[in-house]
Parts: C-alpha cells; structure tokens; sequence
C-alpha cells in the first residue's frame, strides 16, 4: 500500500509506473489493473471555473485514506494499492486524484478502486474551494454520488 | 489539575470562526460539544458539523481526555465528480 | 473512439497519453479516467505458463469492438473511449489489453469501462493457447466471470 | 447460377479440420449448418461453436447467401483473468 499527499502537480501515468517499478515482486503476479483518475474540469455547473484550492488535515486525511485502502484489502483479494491525492492550488485539466489497483483477477480489481474512490470521496478530509471567472471564490458544500 | 486540549478548525468553518484552532484548559470533564461552545459562545455549532478526536471521527457527545486534539470540519468534498 | 489492434507489445500509458493528446477537444471537459489494463500473469491454475498465442479475426474483431463501444457510448455519457488489444505472441508480464474511459462524472466512467471489459470477455473473437514449461501447449476453453 | 461461398475456421476448431477456411458452391439454398456438413462429413460439429456471417455473429439455421463469408469458431477466450 502507498498514499502520497502532493502539494504539487503529480503526472499519474508516470506514478503507476515507479510504483510497479518500486514492487518488484509483483511482476508477472497481477492479470488486472484497475485505475481512476480524478481531473479537474474547466467548466462546473454552467459557471466557469479557474481554478481551485483543496484543503486538508495534515496527519488525519492520511489515516483515512490508509483505513480506507486497508478495509478494501480485507474485502478483496489485492496485490497493491496506490492512491495519489493532490492538495494546494490546483489548475483545471490537472490530475487531482489517482487510485490503481493491481489483483489477480478483474473482478477484485474493478470492485476496490470503485469502493475506495467511493470511500475516498465521503470520509477522507479533503474541502474544495473554487475560484470563478469573476474572481470570487466558494467553498463547495457537497459531493455528487458517483453511483447515480 | 486541569486538562488540556487542542482545538482545529477547516475549511469554511475555520473562515466563520476566524481561527484555525485554539487551546483551552478544562477544568471538568467536556465533551466535544462542551469545548465547541466554550470556545465558540456566539457562533451556533452548524448542523452537518463534522467532529474528529485525534484524528478519528468521533460524535458530538464524545468525552475528551487530556492532550487530545479535536477538530471541527464541515462535511468532506473531494476534488473531482 | 479509438479500436487498436497490435501485433507487437505497446505501453498502455504511452497509448492514454497519446489518445489524450491527439483528442485535445477533450482537454479541460473530463473529470474522470477509468482505465483497466489486463496482464499476462506468470502462473495459472498451478501449472507454469511460459507464453500465450492470441489468435483473433481480422476484420471481425475489430466489428465486434466498435459494437461493443457503441453499445456503452449508448447507455453511458462517455467523452472518449480508447480500446488496445494486443494479439499474436505474448510473454509473461506483458500488457494484453487497455480500456480507458473518459466521461464527465466518475460513475459513468467506472460503469462503461466494467461493461466494456465484460462485454469484450465475451464477444471478442479472440482465442487463447497457452505454451507451458514443459513444451506443451493447449487451447483454454473458456474465460472466468470478472463478477464472480 | 450456384452461389460461391468462403468459409473460415479459427483456434481449435482450425486444428481439428486442418484447414484455415475453404471455399464452396451452393446449388441450392443453405444454412451455416448445411455448409459444415458439406464440408466436414467427418466431423462432427461441436456443441459449443459459434458462427459468424461476413463477421457478425450468426445462428446455425441462418441462411447463407451467395458471396458471404461464413466462420465457424470455438467459445472466446480473452488473454486475462
């Protein structure tokens, strides 16, 4: 299991691969990786976005998201886990989140990135504020299911 | 001997208190709610206030102990859809 | 939509990167990437694998993946799709097939790209023999369920 | 005017006929099934085979036309798990 807060754009492709790199044993162990990308949109409910600042809890929103990861491998049979979350002042069309997950089989794969990105995104200490076109800025107030 | 505990606040909570945390000393036993509205007398606790002690969600009426840290948010919201 | 069938090994997240690139349409209007990548694994059912031969059905295949595409363009709000899949001989930890999904909200994304991979399991003509240790070789028969 | 019919074979079911795909004149109308026992007398088509005409997937009692591609094949079976 890895989980970085970045304070700095991230490039998720290239984390993936050091991660790989990094867990020699898993060569030729995993058949599925299943992998989401959170990126942040230029546009956001019709008005334009700028960009946005994301807030966490130093300390706590690593434990949840290490409680997360672990409660899915308890769930699942997995191989590794990676999750990648970027904090600070973020520019649109920027990766903001990454999950990957390796398994044996596709199923054990697809079902813990989903839970944990879903897990991720209602327990883990993350407060979103966009700043608009017009300058003025908002705290976001709630998240969308990913499910409907 | 008095207790002391740690305060934080986030995010637009943290902008409606004007602090991002205090430190008070307790005299008796409190629970979060307690500590809230020592410190905060004149701003009601919102509704949908997040609470976590030492870093673990915790409920309003959970007891504090010495040298915890207790932090106020308001509800989580990632950064993507 | 991008359907790529390669006789020879490629890099999945070269293949992302540049199908994101090439769309620059999409940049800015994607929140969520929901990738999947299956790998040949160094072990099966117990016995050393030492290699694979995919056959497939040129022109068919192809059909078939558009379709199934189609299908998912159909039912989920998808920006971009891009589909590789790789045929002929294959080594061991060596990526066999990529689906990456671009869609606006994560949940369509994650939905298309399981569909995909299901649907491609099962319509895709691809046929696997699988070359053991000890010289020998045989067809396998038939495919895991990803849900089970 | 007979019909001119291209037939394929993939996989396993390749190796059991020993052919790649064969080619057949049709006097009179027939089915993806009546093109196999014409072409494989001695062998018995298996129960689990698919069939394809001019590459969408077919039933064994569809009528084949003049110039279609007709393939016969085993279950997919994709290179992961």
């Amino acid at each position: 299991m890895s989980i970085k807060i970045c304070s700095e754009d991230f490039d998720p492709f290239q984390a993936i691969q050091d991660h790989q790199q990094a867990k020699s044993a898993m060569v030729g162990k995993y058949g599925a990786t299943s992998i989401f990308i959170g990126t942040m949109r230029d546009f956001n409910n019709d008005r334009s976005v700028q960009g946005m600042t994301l807030e966490y809890y130093p300390g706590m929103t690593e434990r949840q998201l290490e409680e997360i990861v672990r409660h899915a491998q308890q769930q699942w049979c997995l191989i590794e886990t990676l999750v990648v979350h970027r904090v600070g002042d973020i520019s649109p069309n920027t990766p903001i989140v990454l999950v990957a997950v390796w398994s044996v089989h596709r199923g054990d794969a697809f079902d813990a990135c989903r839970d944990i990105m879903e897990a991720l995104k209602s327990r883990a200490p993350f407060w979103k504020k966009e700043r608009l076109l017009s300058q003025q800025s908002h705290w976001v107030e709630s998240n969308s299911d990913g499910y409907s | 001997m008095p207790m002391l505990i740690k305060v934080r606040y986030f995010a637009s909570l943290r902008e409606k208190v004007g602090r991002s945390g205090d430190s008070i000393e307790a005299a008796q036993i409190m629970t979060v709610q307690d500590v809230w509205q020592a410190l905060n007398q004149d701003v009601p606790l919102p509704d949908n206030v997040l609470v976590a002690i030492n870093m673990d969600y915790a409920a309003l009426d959970a007891k504090v102990r010495d040298g915890d840290e207790v932090a106020f948010f308001p509800p989580v919201t990632g950064g993507w859809r």
